[in-house]
């Protein structure tokens, strides 16, 4: 039995590839009922009005994008089809390409302009103190944008001098973001916030759920095809779903066929 | 000399620790307008400390190729990758630098093409790690690995659409493991660790902690 | 003649990834333009990469060199247009060295210039004890702007919900339990974390419970590590397979 | 941030790897991670160390380590801060230090009075938070709610 625990791991590299790969190709639906937290940041813009000013922060860079690029997506076309005023901006350095592509390329799909309907800031470092900074006066956080716009021009921040005029702030994380943005952030300058995390920090986000400190979450690619599913724009995420439930299953038999042969061969040895 | 080096940087964390903390409860005008000068400072630092990075990841390279070491030639790809774009980034499509932006330069083609596949890539390889190690090392060993794998299992099938079709149960229990059991203990964590986050702050004020100084006289 | 063998691989593999990306091209399913092109090098980049898996190599060493320089060209040019340019070079340097600017210089920049330059000043021998004073501002002000919202925010906020009463009534049975258990797993996780009292007896008890607690929610985590790492490699497989190769739609 | 930076710093320090600390970017980790990781599974698959520790704060590399040590029948002890990172240690290690209790050990085993009396106050805290959450819970269970007016006066 043991002899089976100590096949060439190359075997098991290529039954994921294989099963990945046969998964996408093969096209069958899958239901993908959203869950509370995903609900929760849905709910939210459905409930603004027209023309409210909502932040997203693009808090990853290419190492996460499969599991954020997506949400991001999802969140803006929900964004745009329902006239909200859009801004953007991140903490990290290899982001901006990545926020900007989104960004405009979802715009260019409702007609709307930059700096009217939305802007994009770009990357400040400092987090704690750029938060704090944004939180006492936007205009001296970011005094241009990312081309280089002086941003009291701006119609689209009309209205807006501080972190307490954002009407929801939407976090995509790939590291400690949220709990950068919940304390330095929103404990003091009072906004909503949402976010869209990697699945591996999505359980360490509970308790803030419970707390209301956090009005929604998306948690990893399901996450983004709940939304994607919600807004009826079906993309990447949601054909995703189809080799993530195959793979699944599969480590899942790995696990149990693993302990199966673990305990059998201790067993044999010790009798 | 001992004055300016270990003194004035100890009197310097005192300052600033007891100034902000105080700050925090004035809701005086002039107290938000320190919060407001101190925090756009304390970013403009921040920006500088890209360079140290900048710096010794450029200087790694550097003496590996100095000194030859085994595969050396491969830091010669670190170079020409930098080199390279930075060569695009300052020249910002015709415009040199000085420049606002441009959009659709090569700088962001290099981004796009280059940065983005690769970055994205090295972090997936992992998934076929995780799929090795599930197949040969995850063993229930001890009651503690036992409860830790079902959960693991219950989890992984109650958050992927074929659990639905399995049971409308398993999505319920994934839930409610997430929501209560997986709640609580991270809050219980999350709270320990906030006590030592706010020790750690307590000793840097009051110069306890002093690792920051780094080391020598 | 191992040697041979891998070399030949190595070969083989470039050619038939020449070949392939030719027919896309001549077919017409690669549009032949920048895009195209760089569709073709993020392909080669991700292929090189997962050839990790099968051996360590010249191609993988490559690509991940590479991503590391470009990467690093990409950080400083942005730090320059996003943080240098708007934040110091337009507001204070520009306004000090050409008359027609408008605005008067922000003289006050200079201050935490001089302290980030400070901080660079960590990698001279003689004058790296500047940087200290750098560190202490940095390290001072996050310790005090921390103590008091770390308390407001992840203390207080945290307990509030479950200060929640147990039965008020219109609740469910279930969800009633949910509250107590929620309570008895922050508690017994509290009470393992504290190391100077003896874990015998009661607290010896509840300590146990923690233990169940923690380890059912590290199962948790370790569910949707497995997910987000694969989620990575499925979004990868479909780059290959319809921005590259064209058969997805 | 800076703070937290100075203590994962301080800890790669302690667990003699200062080469691999990266101050925000991950890239920077990325370029040595997994020549790092490789290195160190040859020597254990070469030498078959009786144990193995894995001591200090771990990024994705923990996984491939933890599971290389344990193909190679050795005994793992592993202690990390890193919570993302522990479910793998529990399942491939024999034993495991949990967050805390990397710092708890280290300090009762130096015992070093300045560590144990930091230790000591955040136990005094805990056990504080603790005697809030129950009289809390009990008395708005019974209709006074004035310990969580207290806290909303905050």
């Amino acid at each position: 039995m043991e002899r089976f625990l100590r096949i060439d791991r190359r075997i098991i590299f290529a039954i994921i590839t294989v099963a990945v790969i046969v998964s996408l190709i093969l096209r069958f639906e899958l239901p993908i009922p959203p869950s509370e937290p995903v609900q929760g940041v849905y709910g939210k813009i459905e409930s603004l009005p027209k023309g409210s000013h909502v932040m997203i922060a693009f808090d990853y860079d290419p190492s996460s994008k499969e599991e954020l690029q997506p949400m991001a997506i999802a969140f803006l076309h929900h964004c745009f089809s329902r006239d909200l005023k859009v801004i953007g901006m991140t903490h990290y350095t290899g982001a901006p390409g990545l926020a900007d592509q989104a960004m405009t390329s979802v715009a260019n799909q409702y007609q709307k302009k930059p700096g009217e309907d939305y802007a994009f800031l770009g990357y400040k470092p400092g987090a704690a103190s750029l938060i704090i900074n944004m939180g006492e006066n936007l205009y001296s956080a970011f005094p241009k944008d990312f081309y280089g716009n002086d941003t009291t021009t701006l119609p689209v921040l009309q209205g807006v001098d501080s972190l307490r005029e954002i009407d929801f702030l939407f976090d995509l994380a790939a590291g400690t973001t949220i709990e950068t943005w919940i304390v330095f952030g929103k404990e003091k300058y009072k906004f909503e916030l949402g976010a869209g995390c990697t699945a591996v920090m999505g359980p360490d986000m509970y308790p803030f759920l419970q707390s209301k400190q956090l009005s929604g979450l998306l948690g990893g690619l399901k996450g983004a095809a709940e939304y994607e599913a919600l807004v009826g724009k079906k993309a990447n995420a949601v054909s995703g779903m189809r080799p993530q439930s195959v793979v699944h299953v599969i480590i899942i038999l790995f696990v149990i066929f693993g302990n199966i042969v673990y305990f059998t061969s201790r067993r044999a040895r010790h009798a | 000399m001992n004055f300016l080096k270990r003194t004035v940087p100890l009197v310097i964390a005192f300052v600033m620790g007891v100034l902000m903390a105080m700050q925090y409860y004035v809701p005086h005008k002039l107290s938000q307008d320190l919060l407001e000068v101190v925090s756009r400072w304390d970013r403009i630092i921040a920006g500088f400390a890209v360079f140290i990075g900048a710096y010794s990841l450029f200087h790694l390279h550097w003496t590996r190729i100095k000194r030859k070491v085994e595969g050396w030639g491969y830091s010669i790809f670190v170079y020409f990758g930098a080199i390279i774009t930075l060569i695009f980034g300052f020249l910002n499509g015709g415009k040199f630098f000085w420049n606002d932006k441009q959009q659709g330069t090569m700088f962001d083609w290099l981004y796009y093409y280059v940065q983005v596949p690769a970055g994205a890539t090295i972090f997936s390889i992992l998934a076929f790690f995780i799929a090795s190690a599930a197949y040969r090392t995850f063993r229930a060993r001890t009651n503690e690995s036992t409860v830790l794998l079902i959960a693991a299992v219950l989890v992984m099938l109650g958050r992927v659409p074929i659990g639905n079709y399995i049971s409308q149960y398993i999505p319920a229990i994934a839930d409610w493991i997430m929501a209560v059991p997986n709640l609580a203990a991270k809050r219980g964590i999350l709270l320990g660790v906030s006590l030592g986050a706010i020790a750690t702050s307590l000793k840097i004020i009051f110069g306890i902690e002093r690792s920051y100084l780094g080391g020598g006289d | 003649m191992r040697k041979d063998s891998n070399f030949f691989i190595l070969v083989g593999t470039i050619g038939l990834f020449v070949c392939i990306n030719i027919f896309l091209m001549a077919s017409g399913k690669l549009p032949f333009s920048s895009d195209g092109f760089g569709i073709i090098l993020g392909a080669g980049l991700t292929l090189a990469i997962y050839s990790f898996l099968y051996k360590d190599n010249p191609a993988f060493k490559i690509a991940e060199n590479l991503y590391v320089g470009v990467s690093l060209g990409y950080t400083i040019i942005i730090t320059w247009f996003n943080f240098l340019k708007p934040d110091l070079y337009d507001p204070l340097i520009v306004p000090m060295f050409s008359k027609a600017a408008e605005k008067a210089p922000q003289y006050a920049l200079i201050f935490p210039s001089l302290l980030g330059i400070f901080m660079l000043l960590r990698f001279s021998r003689k004058l790296s004890w500047l940087s200290r004073w750098t560190f202490a501002f940095v390290v001072g002000l996050g310790a005090g702007v921390s103590i008091p919202r770390v308390i407001s925010a992840f203390i207080l906020e945290q307990i509030k919900p479950s200060l929640h009463p147990v039965f008020s009534g219109g609740e469910t049975i279930l969800s009633s339990i949910n509250t107590l258990l929620i309570m008895l797993g922050v508690i017994s996780v509290l009470i393992y974390f504290i190391f100077s009292v003896e874990h015998k007896g009661a607290i010896g008890k509840v300590s146990k419970i923690g233990i169940w607690f923690l380890m059912i929610s590290f199962g948790a985590s370790f569910g949707y590590t497995v997910m987000g790492r694969l989620s990575l490699l499925i979004g990868r497989i479909q780059f290959l397979l319809r921005d590259w190769l064209n058969i997805l739609q | 941030m800076s703070v937290s930076q100075e203590v994962v710093k301080e800890s790669y320090l302690e667990a003699g790897r200062p080469d691999a600390y990266n101050s925000d970017n991950v890239f920077l980790v990325a370029s040595e991670q997994f020549p790092y990781v490789a290195a160190v599974g040859g020597i254990m698959t070469r030498e078959k160390p009786a144990a193995n520790f894995f001591i200090g704060y771990f990024y994705a590399e923990a996984l491939i380590l933890a599971e290389t040590g344990s193909t190679t029948g050795a005994i793992q002890i592993a202690g990390t801060d890193a919570y993302t990172q522990l479910p793998f240690f529990i399942t491939t290690c024999d034993y495991t230090l949990i967050g805390e209790e990397l710092y708890a050990a280290s300090a009762y085993l130096s015992r070093e009075p300045m560590l144990m009396g930091t230790l000591r106050a955040q136990d005094v805290g805990k056990g504080i938070l603790i005697i809030i959450l129950i009289l809390g819970t009990i008395l708005a269970s019974f209709g006074l709610v004035f310990i969580t007016h207290l806290f909303e006066a905050f």
